[in-house]
C-alpha cells in the first residue's frame, strides 16, 4: 500500500490560486487594451507590448539573478505590464516604457521579495519615477483618432491638463470643458494608453466583480469620496472648479479606483481598512488635482496610501467575535 | 503649516535628520516616542532660539554665534528630553537608545532653528513652522516605520537587507510625497 | 567679546541650573557595572544564559545571582572580563556545542506517511507523532535553523538537520525547540560521536533506518572505556574519548561518525577541527 | 423563509448525495473490538479489566476520573484479550482494552430505568454521566459538564445541533430523519433539566426533509424548527448561537456565561437512551464516504471497531486511498492507516483519492483578503500565520490568535494554499504554552 497524505484539517480546498486571480485580471483589462488601440492605433498597441514583455523579461532576469524559482506562470508580471502600459501616454518612446518595466519589476518588487512582498503599486512606482524623470514625454497627449497607423499626430491636452492650466492662467474654468460628457465615457479624448474608456473599464470591472476578486470597498469608498469632496468645490465655485463628472470621466480615476488601489498586495486586508484607504485617496486625489502642481493626482494619492497600508491594517482590524469593543453595553 | 507638514517635510523632500529617521523606524511604537520627543524639541527650541536670537544675539551683534549657542539650547532641551523619557518610560528609553542624545546633533532641529531666522518668521510663525514641520517629521517616521515593519516579513533578497532596503523604501515613500509638490505656494 | 562671552555663559550657566534641577528630580539609578559587563557581552540576546537577553545577564550578574561563566557565546573570554569588572574568580566550563543525533534523512530513514503542511518539526510531530517511523529521529523541517541566532543549521536536501561546529556557540536555543529531542550538547574537544538517537531495539530500528545504532556492542568491545550502551543505544564516554575513534571504522551501520573527517553525506558544511578556548584566566 | 446566519463562513461543495439517501444500516460485528479509553477530551479512564475477564454489553471497562472524565463501556460481550497500547485516531499508541467478541451480543444487568418524573435534574446529569455521553459531533467533551452550569449562569435556551455543516457527512441528517423519537425523547429529558429553557433545532437548509419531518414532529410542543443558512462552520458552536440566538459567546468564555447550551441531536438521542431506557453509549451513526469506497453508507457502529472493518462492510476500497479521514473534511483527523478503531467521535470516516487532493505547492500571500472575509470568528487569519510562522508570539497574541475557532476556512479559500490554520493552531499551541510556563 501507498503511503497515505497527513495533512492538518482542512483537507478539501477551494481550488482558487493565485495564477486563476491573475488571469482574471488580464481578462477583465483586455476590453480597456482594447479601446486604446482603437483610439490611439499603433503606438498604444507599442506601448502595451512593450510594456508587458519588459515586465516579463525583467521578472525572469531577477529570479535568474538571485537563484529562486521563475514565477512567470503566475501571470502578476503580466498584470504589471498591462496596467503600466495603461498608465503611459500612447506617445511613450519605447526606451521609456522598457525603463518603466524594468523599474516596476526590479525596484517595485523584485527587491522587495517579489510577488506579494511589495510595498508600493510596481507598475505606480514606475509611473511616478517616469513622470519626475521624463516629464515632458510623460505629458505629451494625443488627440484620439480612431484606426491610426502612423505616428504623425496631432498633440493636445488632456482635458484635466486644459483646466490646470486655465485655472492657473485666468483663474476661471476654460469654455467647452463642460459637456463633453459622452465623449469621455466612450474615451474619446487624450491621455493616458488606458485611462479614457471609461465603458471599456467598467465593463472590466463588472467582469472582476462578478468573479468575486474584488470587492466594493476600495473602489466605491474612493469614487464616492472624490465625487463628494469635488461636488462640494463645484457648488462653492462652479466657475472655477469642474463638476463631479468631469473629475470622474477625465483623468485616471477610473483606471486607479478599480484597478490600481485595488492591487491586493498592497492594499489593507480589513474591510473598515480598505473603506478608510478608499477615502483617503479620493481625498488626496482631489486636493492634488485642484491644488497640487500636477493636474493628475491618482498616482501619487495611491502611492501615498500605499505608504499608509501598514497602518491602516495595524489600527483598523475588524471586531473579533466574541469580544465586546471599550466603552460598548455590557 | 501645511507646507511644513506635506510639501517641504523635512525627512523627505529636504532630506533632513535622516540620522533618526533611519535609526528609530524599526516599530511603529519606538518611531511614535521619538517623534514625540523630537516635537517637543523642536517646538522649545524654536521658542528659546528665537529669543535669544532677538533679543540676546542681534542687540549685542554676535549673531555670528548663533550655530554654538542654538546647539548649546537643544543640547540641553535634548538631556531634559532624555532625564524624562528614561523616568517615565524605560522601555522607549531603552529602544531609542543612542538615537535619544542624538537628537542634539540632529540637523533638523538646528535646520529648524536656523530656517526661522533666515526666513525671518515672527515668533508666531516660527512657532506654527515648528509644530508643523515636526509633525511632518513625525509622520514620515510613523508612516516609514509601518512600511518596515512589514518589510521585517519579506524575504529580500539577502544582498538588499537591512539599511539598503530601507533606503529604497524611504526613496519611493519621498517620490510619493512628490506629489505634493506645487500644493501651496512658498 | 565681552556681550559673547557673557550671553554664551549666561546661556549655558541657565541651562546647567535647569539640568542640574531636572537631573534630581528624575533620577534613575544604574549601577555602572551592568553597563561595562554589558559592554562586553557579546550581545546577541540568544538567552542561553537562561536570564531575558544580555541586559538582564548584566543586572542578575550585578546583583550576584547569576555566575560570569554562563554565557556560552562568549565563552571562557568573555567570562573572564565579566569576572574582571566584577572583581571575581572565574571558573572554567567545559565549552560545549550542539550536535543532531541522527543521520537518518529521506534516503536512510523510512517514514510512516507523507506529511503536507507547515514546514516546521513542531507542526509535524502534532500529526500522529511526525511522519518517521522512527520515534526519536530528525524530522528534517527546519525548527531548529529559524532558532539559530548564528546560521549555524543547515538542512540537507535529503532533510536532516547538521550543525556548523565551526559557527556553533552553544547557545542551546536548537536544543530547546526541538521537538524530538535529537539535538543533544556535547563537549566542544570530542569530534566523535554516535550519530543516533534511538532506544528501540536493534531489530526494530533495522526495519525503520538503515544507519541507526543498533546496540551491538561492537563498539563497546573495540574500545571499552570509550563507549557505553544503554537502552540498546551506543553513546560515547565524553570523560574518557581519547580512544573513541578507532570504533569509527568498525560500526557496522555507520552511525559513529568523527566530525574531522566528514560530515553527513549531503552536507555543505566543511569537516572542522575547532580550536577549544583554553582558560583564559 | 429567513434563514438566520452569521457573519463569514464558506460555501465548499458538499458531496452529500453520495450517503444522503442511503438509510441508517447495522454494522456487522467484527471478531476483535479495539476500545480507546481515551475517548473524550479530559483525562483518559483507567481500565477496570484485566485479560482473560469476560464482559457483557454495556459493561463500565475503564473508570472515569475527575470531573470532566466519563467511564468507558464494553461494545459487545466477549472476553478481554489484553489491555496495551494500540494507535489511537490521535496518531499516538494508547492504552485501549482489546474484546474477543463471542458472538452472542448480550447486554449486561441494568436495573429498569425510573420513570423521568421521579427523577431530580442532578440525579439526570449523574446517569448521563455514568452512561459516558460526550459530544457526538466530534468535540467529544463530556455531555455532563456542559450540562451542569453553575447557579449564577442561568440557562434560557437549550440548543439541538442539527446543522452537520461538514461536507460529506449525513449521519446526523439520516438520524434526524429515521430516529426523531429517540431525539425528541431526549428533548423531553433536556427540558426536564432546564425546564424554563426554550429549545431549539437548528437546522441547515439542504435538509428540507429533515425539517419538514421534525416540524411535523414538533408542532404540537413548544420545541422550534429553525432552517439556517447553508453555509461552513454554521455548526461551529459560537456560530450557531449567534445564528439562532443573536448572542455572541464571549472572547474566551463557553456557551453557558450568555445562558445556552448547545447538544449535538446524536448526543440528545445518546442521554435519551441513557436516561429513559439506562443504556450506556456504545453504539453511534457514523457515515462512510468518499470516492475511494465502493458504497457510501450510514451505519449503525459499535465503538471499537477497526477501519478496516468498516471499508470492508462498505464493499471495499476503489482506489488507493489518497487520505484517511476521521470526521468531515474541513475538521476531521487524518490518519495514519486503516487499523485504527472507531470512537464515540466518529461522525464520519472519509476516503479520498489523491486526485481529490489536488496537491498544490505554497505560493507567497498576495494579501487578497479571501480569508479575512471567510473567517468567522472576524481574524485576520494572514497576519497571525505570517507572525506565528517567524515565531512572533507577542504580535500573533495581540491579533488575537487564540479567538480562533480552526474551522479552516482560511486554508480552504487560500489562493496561494498557504497551510494558514495549521499555522495559527501552531502559534496558539505555543502561545498557550508558554503561558503555562509563566
Amino acid at each position: 500500500m501507498e503511503q497515505v497524505y497527513l495533512s492538518s484539517s482542512p483537507h478539501i480546498h477551494s481550488g482558487a490560486s493565485t495564477p486563476q486571480i491573475m488571469r482574471a485580471v488580464i481578462y477583465s483589462l483586455l476590453p480597456a487594451c482594447a479601446a486604446a488601440i482603437f483610439f490611439f492605433g499603433v503606438p498604444a498597441l507599442a506601448v502595451l507590448l512593450i510594456a508587458v514583455l519588459g515586465c516579463m523579461a525583467c521578472e525572469v532576469v531577477c529570479q535568474r539573478l538571485m537563484k529562486q524559482p521563475v514565477t512567470l506562470n503566475d501571470g502578476s508580471a503580466v498584470v504589471t505590464g498591462i496596467l503600466l502600459g495603461l498608465n503611459l501616454p500612447p506617445t511613450s518612446p519605447w526606451w521609456m516604457t522598457l525603463l518603466g518595466a524594468v523599474i516596476a519589476i526590479g525596484i517595485g518588487k523584485q527587491i522587495f521579495g517579489g510577488l506579494g512582498y511589495n510595498l508600493f503599486n510596481p507598475a505606480l512606482v514606475a509611473r511616478v519615477v517616469l513622470l519626475i524623470s521624463f516629464p515632458v514625454q510623460m505629458t505629451r497627449w494625443t488627440a484620439p483618432t480612431p484606426l491610426r497607423y502612423g505616428v504623425d499626430a496631432v498633440t493636445a491636452a488632456t482635458p484635466l491638463g486644459e483646466w490646470k492650466t486655465a485655472v492657473m492662467l485666468t483663474g476661471r474654468l476654460p469654455e467647452g470643458l463642460q459637456g463633453g460628457t459622452f465623449s469621455y465615457l466612450v474615451g474619446n479624448m487624450p491621455g493616458c494608453v488606458g485611462e479614457v474608456s471609461a465603458l471599456a473599464l467598467l465593463g472590466g470591472a463588472i467582469y472582476l466583480f462578478r468573479r468575486k476578486i474584488l470587492t466594493w470597498h476600495i473602489p466605491l469608498s474612493y469614487v464616492a469620496s472624490v465625487m463628494i469632496l469635488s461636488g462640494l468645490f463645484w457648488l462653492v465655485d462652479p466657475g472655477k472648479y469642474p463638476d463631479p463628472l468631469f473629475h470622474l470621466l477625465t483623468g485616471g480615476l477610473i483606471l486607479g479606483a478599480f484597478f490600481m488601489a485595488t492591487d491586493m498586495v498592497t492594499t489593507p486586508v480589513s474591510p473598515g481598512g480598505m473603506i478608510l484607504f478608499g477615502v483617503g485617496c479620493g481625498v488626496l486625489t482631489v486636493i492634488i488635482r485642484l491644488f497640487g502642481g500636477y493636474p493628475e493626482g491618482v498616482s501619487f494619492a495611491i502611492l501615498l496610501m500605499n505608504a499608509a497600508t501598514p497602518l491602516i491594517d495595524r489600527y483598523m482590524r475588524p471586531r473579533t467575535f466574541g469580544v465586546v469593543r471599550q466603552g460598548g453595553a455590557r | 503649516m501645511v507646507s511644513a507638514i506635506f510639501v517641504n517635510n523635512f525627512v523627505l523632500a529636504r532630506f533632513l535628520g535622516l540620522c533618526p529617521f533611519m535609526g528609530v523606524s524599526k516599530k511603529v511604537e519606538t518611531a511614535l516616542g521619538m517623534g514625540m520627543a523630537v516635537t517637543f524639541v523642536m517646538t522649545v527650541a524654536t521658542v528659546v532660539t528665537w529669543f535669544i536670537q532677538y533679543f540676546l544675539l542681534v542687540p549685542f551683534g554676535i549673531e555670528y554665534l548663533q550655530t554654538i549657542a542654538f546647539i548649546l539650547v537643544i543640547a540641553s532641551l535634548v538631556q531634559l528630553v532624555e532625564m524624562v523619557i528614561q523616568k517615565v518610560s524605560p522601555v522607549l528609553y531603552q529602544s531609542l537608545g543612542i538615537f535619544l542624545p542624538l537628537i542634539t546633533t540632529n540637523c533638523a532641529v538646528l535646520g529648524l532653528a536656523v530656517l526661522n531666522i533666515q526666513k525671518e518668521y515672527t515668533f508666531l510663525e516660527g512657532v506654527v513652522f515648528a509644530i508643523g514641520a515636526a509633525l511632518g517629521f513625525t509622520l514620515a517616521l510613523v508612516l516609514f516605520a509601518g512600511l518596515r515593519e512589514r518589510l521585517d516579513l519579506c524575504p529580500v533578497p539577502r544582498s538588499f537587507r537591512g539599511t539598503a532596503i530601507a533606503l529604497v523604501t524611504a526613496g519611493l515613500l519621498s517620490l510619493a510625497f512628490m506629489g505634493f509638490a506645487g500644493l501651496v505656494k512658498g | 567679546m565681552l556681550a559673547a562671552i557673557f550671553s554664551l555663559g549666561g546661556i549655558g550657566l541657565t541651562a546647567a541650573v535647569a539640568l542640574g534641577f531636572a537631573a534630581k528630580k528624575f533620577a534613575v539609578e544604574v549601577d555602572p557595572r551592568e553597563l561595562a559587563i554589558l559592554e562586553v557581552l557579546p550581545s546577541v540576546n540568544c538567552g542561553a544564559c537562561g536570564y531575558p537577553g544580555c541586559a538582564g545577564f548584566a543586572k542578575a550578574l550585578v546583583a550576584g545571582k547569576a555566575e560570569a561563566n554562563q554565557c556560552p557565546p562568549g565563552g571562557m573570554e568573555v567570562a573572564a572580563r565579566v569576572a574582571n569588572i566584577l572583581g571575581v574568580e572565574v571558573v572554567f566550563k567545559e565549552p560545549e556545542i550542539a550536535a543532531v543525533m541522527c543521520q537518518g534523512d529521506n534516503t536512510t530513514a523510512s517514514n510512516r506517511y507523507r506529511y503536507l503542511g507547515l514546514t516546521d518539526c513542531i507542526a509535524a510531530q502534532k500529526l500522529a507523532g511526525g511522519p518517521k517511523i522512527c520515534p526519536a529521529g530528525c524530522l528534517g523541517l527546519g525548527t531548529c535553523v529559524r532558532a539559530c541566532p548564528f546560521d549555524a543549521i543547515e538542512i540537507t536536501a535529503e532533510g536532516l538537520a547538521v550543525i556548523n561546529r565551526g559557527k556553533c556557540t552553544g547557545c542551546r536555543k536548537c536544543v530547546a525547540v526541538c521537538p524530538r529531542q535529537v539535538i543533544h550538547m556535547v563537549p566542544l574537544k570530542t569530534s566523535v560521536h554516535v550519530l543516533c538517537n534511538s532506544h528501540d531495539k536493534g531489530a526494530v530500528v533495522r526495519k525503520y533506518c538503515q544507519i541507526g545504532c543498533l546496540g551491538c556492542h561492537i563498539c563497546l568491545k573495540t574500545v571499552p572505556d570509550a563507549y557505553r550502551v544503554e537502552n540498546f543505544l551506543a553513546r560515547v564516554n565524553y570523560e574518557d574519548a581519547d580512544e573513541a575513534k578507532a570504533a569509527v571504522a568498525k560500526c557496522p551501520t555507520h552511525c559513529i561518525r568523527d566530525f574531522v573527517d566528514g560530515y553527513p553525506v549531503g552536507s555543505s558544511f566543511e569537516p572542522a577541527v575547532v580550536p577549544v578556548k583554553s582558560d583564559a584566566a | 423563509m429567513r434563514q438566520l446566519t452569521f457573519a463569514g463562513g464558506i460555501h465548499p461543495p458538499d458531496n452529500k448525495e453520495w450517503s444522503a439517501d442511503k438509510p441508517i444500516e447495522a454494522c456487522p460485528l467484527p471478531a476483535e473490538f479495539v476500545v480507546p479509553l481515551s475517548q473524550h477530551i479530559g483525562a483518559p479512564a483507567t481500565p477496570c479489566v484485566a485479560a482473560g475477564d469476560s464482559v457483557a454489553r454495556g459493561q463500565i471497562i475503564g473508570e472515569a476520573h475527575g470531573f470532566v472524565s466519563v467511564p468507558v463501556h464494553a461494545p459487545t460481550s466477549g472476553e478481554v484479550v489484553v489491555v496495551e497500547p494500540r494507535p489511537h485516531p490521535s496518531g499516538a499508541l494508547l492504552p485501549a482494552v482489546v474484546i474477543r467478541a463471542d458472538g452472542e451480543d448480550r447486554w449486561g444487568d441494568f436495573p429498569k430505568p425510573e420513570p423521568l418524573s421521579g427523577l431530580e435534574p442532578e440525579d439526570i446529569v449523574e446517569q448521563i454521566r455514568l452512561a459516558g455521553v460526550v459530544g457526538m459531533g466530534g468535540a467529544t467533551f463530556p455531555a455532563h459538564v456542559k450540562l451542569s452550569p453553575p447557579a449564577e449562569k442561568p440557562i434560557d435556551t437549550v440548543i439541538l445541533n442539527g446543522v452537520e455543516c461538514e461536507p460529506y457527512l449525513t449521519a446526523d441528517h439520516r438520524l434526524m430523519l429515521e430516529e426523531a423519537d429517540r431525539l425528541l425523547d431526549g428533548v423531553g429529558v433536556l427540558q426536564k433539566i432546564f425546564p424554563d429553557a426554550r429549545v431549539v433545532i437548528g437546522i441547515e437548509a439542504n435538509k428540507p426533509d429533515a425539517i419538514a419531518h421534525l416540524q411535523q414532529r414538533c408542532a404540537d410542543s413548544s420545541v422550534e424548527v429553525v432552517p439556517l443558512e447553508v453555509k461552513y462552520p454554521q455548526g461551529a458552536e459560537k456560530q450557531l448561537i449567534k445564528a439562532v440566538t443573536g448572542r455572541e459567546v464571549p472572547s474566551g468564555g463557553l456557551p453557558m456565561d450568555i445562558g445556552v447550551v448547545v447538544q449535538n441531536v446524536g448526543t440528545v438521542a445518546a442521554i435519551a437512551d441513557a436516561v429513559l431506557r439506562n443504556l450506556p453509549l456504545t453504539e453511534r451513526v457514523c457515515t462512510v464516504t468518499g470516492s475511494a469506497i465502493t458504497e457510501a453508507k450510514n451505519l449503525r457502529i459499535r465503538i471499537g471497531i477497526p477501519l478496516s472493518h468498516l471499508v470492508d462492510v462498505c464493499g471495499g476500497l476503489t482506489a488507493e486511498p489518497g487520505k484517511i479521514i476521521l470526521g468531515g473534511p474541513m475538521m476531521g483527523a487524518a490518519q495514519v492507516g486503516l487499523d485504527v478503531p472507531t470512537t464515540r467521535g466518529t461522525s464520519g470516516l472519509l476516503l479520498l483519492t489523491e486526485t481529490d487532493l489536488a496537491l498544490r505547492e505554497t505560493e507567497p500571500c498576495i494579501r487578497c483578503a479571501r480569508c479575512v472575509q471567510a473567517c468567522p470568528a472576524n481574524l485576520l487569519p494572514t497576519t497571525i500565520a505570517a507572525y506565528g510562522r517567524l515565531d512572533r508570539l507577542d504580535e500573533a497574541e495581540q491579533y488575537r490568535a487564540l479567538d480562533c475557532i480552526e474551522c479552516g476556512c482560511c486554508s480552504y479559500s487560500c489562493p496561494a494554499a498557504i497551510p494558514l490554520v495549521q499555522t495559527i493552531r501552531y502559534a496558539k499551541a505555543a502561545i498557550l504554552a508558554r503561558k503555562r510556563s509563566g
